[in-house]
């Protein structure tokens, strides 16, 4: 058992400030690293050293192994926690760690490269026994060859990096006219955000569920699973609502979904917090879909299910402990739900970067913001477009959502766009309040508009663009007074 | 003095005129489609109005993005074109017939022009792709037509609003 | 059993904010009232409607019954919540809403008559076995009186405000010579704060533990206790930080406190949520304080540990719906503590009012706040000076501290002073992490100041005051460029 | 230039000048008690500097309380006078010696005052009683002495700074 005290971070946003909120309350020195873009961003003015390491492109910045590797031995780090997205699956992180005698906070090398390669723990779970979605067990090496295992599965097929996850480089092609460029596609977009072009091809479940296990291994042999997560909320295989527990498992199902996951880990030898991912269909049989050899972001959500802190978890088994529960320890306390906040239009989904001038972030009974942004903050272009999380807890699934619909009507992001007021859609979509979705639940939201505001909205927009326009709208207050009172009610500060 | 108000679909005759300043806040008679009502409007921040009508509170956000307000309040959004009786004072520029630039939806990197200049194209086509956020977007053209300029090239950084390629029908 | 669809909140601040928040889970609509002072407080923007009342003097508006009777019938309110503090211990709020044929969401105008009445309180508990502190059943009615009084249990002695609760019109008497001036400014402030002069007097225990007890009673005789919550650092009898669990009490020592607080609940005829406080001493015998006959500023502690959303009981019970619950179904999980975040200075406890200019609260892993304020607020000179509360769940004791340090360390409140270096100092404070503190805590905590960040702090300092007194401390960079530098650096905004 | 920072305890000497701008943090050269080293500065509002120095992240309040700077960082509480070597920039001005002029410490309500003027009054015995917050506030005599005017009177509002009495010893 080493004792880790202090770990670097290599990572940015609101992952690195939620590692660095662990290591606050574990007396553990937190070492965050940024590229010139972040100078200013909260990860940053959140840990308790900070250290630059890059242009801002990640390609030059958070990408660079050896940079990390330096800046953890030169600070005196034992450890590096590499969040999720980045380097987080990139088996050469771990390899680099060893090789430098810095721990890293996940697996092993080897069984992230095992499961990181798709088609290699697609054959380690057909041997161990756990069902697989039909499709080519090897990378497609040529159109021709898509072309041909395409065929063999039948229309609609994914195309999908086998470096990704999250959703990135993943794409359905549901005729053979449309393959050859979407291969081209999937292979550019893989090498651009992976580093490594090679795709695979599987089966396409039409609107299945996505459910998966979290999972916590020691090194020690010592498996256990914290629970389900559902999420199948998604728009182009990235998820923006999860919720656990699934409306549609059993104790009994759950616990041949548990066993499954458990299974798939020992399989692989895969130790430290993972999630093992699961497509289940509309009978309830599932299929393992991949293991996420990281956190998740979505790891709050089984966090205030379950009490437990998976972060804490992660370094406590890093730094050689013995888990210290068993699977009669973990129960389900309530119900919790996730939306992720992107800078994205809600409708359109385009990126919206800029300057944010005015934040609220909701708060109260049974709400958890997971930010990694602040006031007066430029949201650089260079990275993902989640901003934040904010995750409820209910005392039942219902109470969840009514604390989220009211979070969400609480949080105030002024500057750009973001996917707020989607999120409030779904909520109240009858199919999502009733537990009953799938995958396909958000090309068949409604984006309705009620005309309900309609008037207040138009009087708002009206004195704020008289205000704008310095319409002098009154005769009897001078131009001078109404300044005055205007700086008085912004506290003194004002546009320039 | 009175304004026209439109989302698109309505049209509202919106007339304001302030009739006290207290300390912390103002009252507005407010004319809608000839009703007249009083409103109190606090202003939290330049972006950010509470507005009681009615008794009803309204926590009212404001942000212009370009040429259009855009309103949020209880998690509704309305955009806005104000325009006032004696001049225009935000409202979209029609487009010239025939002739259509297609400017960049967001800041990013131009990874690849699937198009060339003087290349006819249908509607819909992916003319160039944009990498923002680690996201590849397909630029696509907005009607059928000739390609008549891309003033941009790959591996150019663009901003939101710089042109990307004109399209002539 | 009466639906209620629409509330009247006789409150501001925190707890308006906290009710309205519970109305929008479950669909109520919310009314707020304000006075002049606060048209754009937080409270007024976050109710679905909102309603002037008076003048910024509470006795103008806050305490005015019929103005807020009258507005809860205007307005359509089927009932009024009055949270704590003003109207809330004041019988005739629901003696008047009775008359209205409005509901009053808490106890009868008799029960809470009968509570409020320090001295009637007591004999009632007598008569039922709870155990009391020595001293006179009766408000004094002169100096003298109390000085026999306070001879006969002898000194030293409180003097308390019969009307009075959470600490206020509260002195500890030390000898005969400070009596007389006690006992006149005792009756000064209790009447000031509650309207009625009448002051009684108890044995003194030298710093006892103050242990209270969460109670629900509804309309049908079911009464169930929600736990302990500990609450002895305390200043001047104001709550300072309070937690669930208390250390001192085992399972046993729990059991019978919670079967003293509902035979002291059932001896008074008291239904909705309630508060029974005790002092215990050091041998662990306890004794019954008083009943608080309202939602008390500390319940956030007990929803952590049980799961339970006490506003929405308190409106459940109201409207004349039995207990979901039985005492079976109410356990402890894990460990809450409560810090009150005011706006008082940490060292002397003065009141601090003026601009807030910067708001940053805490977010994270079991963080919960409940604030009244927001950036750009002017607090007001005329209320209570709680701003804020800070809570924090975590699976044990220590995890809920330590995310607690965590939580003050991320919440700046600029513009004014606030309490939170006090708690800071509470928290580290090895009697408080031990569990092993009594009511005199606060004034053995130290205040020493280490020296670590002077340094860095006097460079901080240094560069302010030449940016204030516009100190042209570089040749190189002309003075425009400086600014044009610094109005990109606040995005725009910049103080004039 | 070189400025002098004390918190009564100590005294540092500390000198500051701007090495570099760059988009997003501006690099100082600081000299304390003749130790030079380069920080890291980033604005993230007018009261909140982020400070890299030597690898360690500060999160830095600068706040003006009256003459006083205070300075919040990592839940530490400093207040410093910053003097120049060229002239005062802020500091207290010395009390006249045995005439003191005592001052409202927050806004409140006046609503007792327990001495007459001309009354002889010991260090520590209340004067006057202020209400704020709904606490009353009993206003000490920092030093014994007779007090020579009081201004205010019962049931006076009074703002941060009013005088309330004076005291000559």
């Amino acid at each position: 058992m080493t004792a880790i005290k202090k770990i670097l971070i290599a990572n940015r946003g609101e992952i690195a400030v939620r590692i660095a909120r662990a290591c606050h309350e574990t007396g553990i020195t937190s070492v965050a690293v940024f590229s010139e873009a972040d100078r200013s961003a909260k990860h940053v003015r959140y840990a308790d050293e900070a250290y630059e390491i890059g242009p801002a492109p990640s390609v030059e910045s958070y990408l660079v192994i050896d940079r990390i590797i330096e800046t953890a031995l030169q600070s005196g780090c034992q450890a590096i926690h590499p969040g999720y997205g980045f380097l987080a699956e990139n088996p050469a992180l771990p390899a680099a760690c060893v090789a430098a005698g810095l721990i890293f906070i996940g697996p092993d090398s080897k069984s992230m490269a095992l499961l990181g390669n798709k088609t290699e723990a697609r054959k380690v779970m057909v041997k161990a026994g756990v069902p697989i979605i039909p499709g080519a067990m090897e990378p497609l090496k040529s159109e021709a060859e898509a072309l041909a295992a395409a065929a063999e599965t039948g229309y609609p097929v994914l195309l999908k990096a086998a470096a990704g996850g999250g959703g990135k480089g993943v794409r359905v092609v549901h005729s053979k006219e449309e393959l050859p460029s979407a291969f081209t596609r999937a292979g550019a977009e893989a090498l651009s955000a992976f580093g490594n072009p090679d795709v695979f091809l599987e089966k396409y479940l039409i609107e299945p569920r996505h459910v998966e296990i979290q999972i916590l291994a020691d090194n020690y042999g010592n498996v256990i699973h914290l629970n389900e997560r559902e999420c199948s909320v998604q728009r182009r295989y990235q998820k923006l609502i999860e919720e656990s527990p699934c409306c549609m498992l059993d104790s009994a199902m759950r616990e041949r979904m548990g066993r499954a996951a458990i299974t798939a880990v020992k399989a692989s030898g895969y130790t430290n917090a993972g999630t093992v991912e699961f497509l289940v269909d509309s009978s309830g049989d599932f299929y393992f879909l991949e293991v996420n050899t990281r956190l998740q972001v979505e790891h709050p959500v089984t966090e205030l299910i379950t009490g437990i802190d998976l972060v804490k978890e992660q370094i406590r088994i890093a730094s050689g402990e013995k888990l210290g529960m068993s699977q009669e320890d973990i129960g389900i306390n309530g119900a919790a739900i996730e939306c992720r906040i992107s800078a994205e239009d809600p409708e359109t989904f385009l990126p919206s970067v800029g300057y944010i001038r005015e934040l609220v972030e909701p708060a109260g009974p049974g709400v958890r913001v997971e930010s990694g942004i602040s006031a007066d903050y430029d949201v650089p272009v260079y990275y993902d477009p989640l901003l934040a999380k904010v995750i409820t807890w209910g005392k039942d699934r219902k109470e969840a959502i009514a604390r989220m619909l009211r979070a969400l009507d609480e949080y105030k992001i002024k500057g750009i766009k973001t996917t707020i007021p989607f999120h409030r859609k779904v909520l109240v979509d009858s199919g999502f309040a009733e537990g009953n979705y799938d995958t396909g639940i958000v090309t068949r939201i409604k984006h309705n508009r009620t005309n309900d505001y309609l008037e207040i909205s138009a009087i708002a927009a009206t004195i704020v663009a008289m205000n704008d326009e310095n319409v002098d709208f009154v005769s009897d207050v001078k131009q001078d007074d109404r300044w005055k009172l205007s700086g008085r009610m912004y506290g003194g500060i004002r546009s320039i | 003095m009175a304004f026209e108000v439109s989302d698109g679909e309505h049209l509202l005759k919106v007339e304001a005129s302030r009739l006290e300043v207290r300390p912390h806040d103002e009252l507005f008679e407010v004319e809608v489609d000839g009703k007249k009502k009083v409103v109190s409007i606090s202003w939290i921040s330049p972006a950010h109005l509470s507005i009681l009508l009615d008794g009803k509170s309204y926590n009212v956000e404001v942000e212009r993005f370009g040429k259009k307000y855009q309103v949020t309040t209880r998690g509704e959004i309305y955009e806005f074109a104000v325009t006032d009786e004696r001049e225009v004072v935000t409202t979209e520029k029609p487009q010239a017939g025939g002739r259509l630039v297609v400017t960049a939806p967001m800041p990013g990197l131009v990874v690849e022009i699937m198009c060339s200049d003087g290349e006819k194209v249908e509607a819909g086509q992916g003319v160039l792709v944009l990498e923002a956020m680690k996201m590849q977007n397909e630029i696509t053209a907005p009607a059928s037509g000739i390609i008549t300029g891309i003033p941009v090239e790959s591996g150019v950084s663009v901003n939101l609003g710089d042109n990307l390629f004109i399209i002539e029908s």
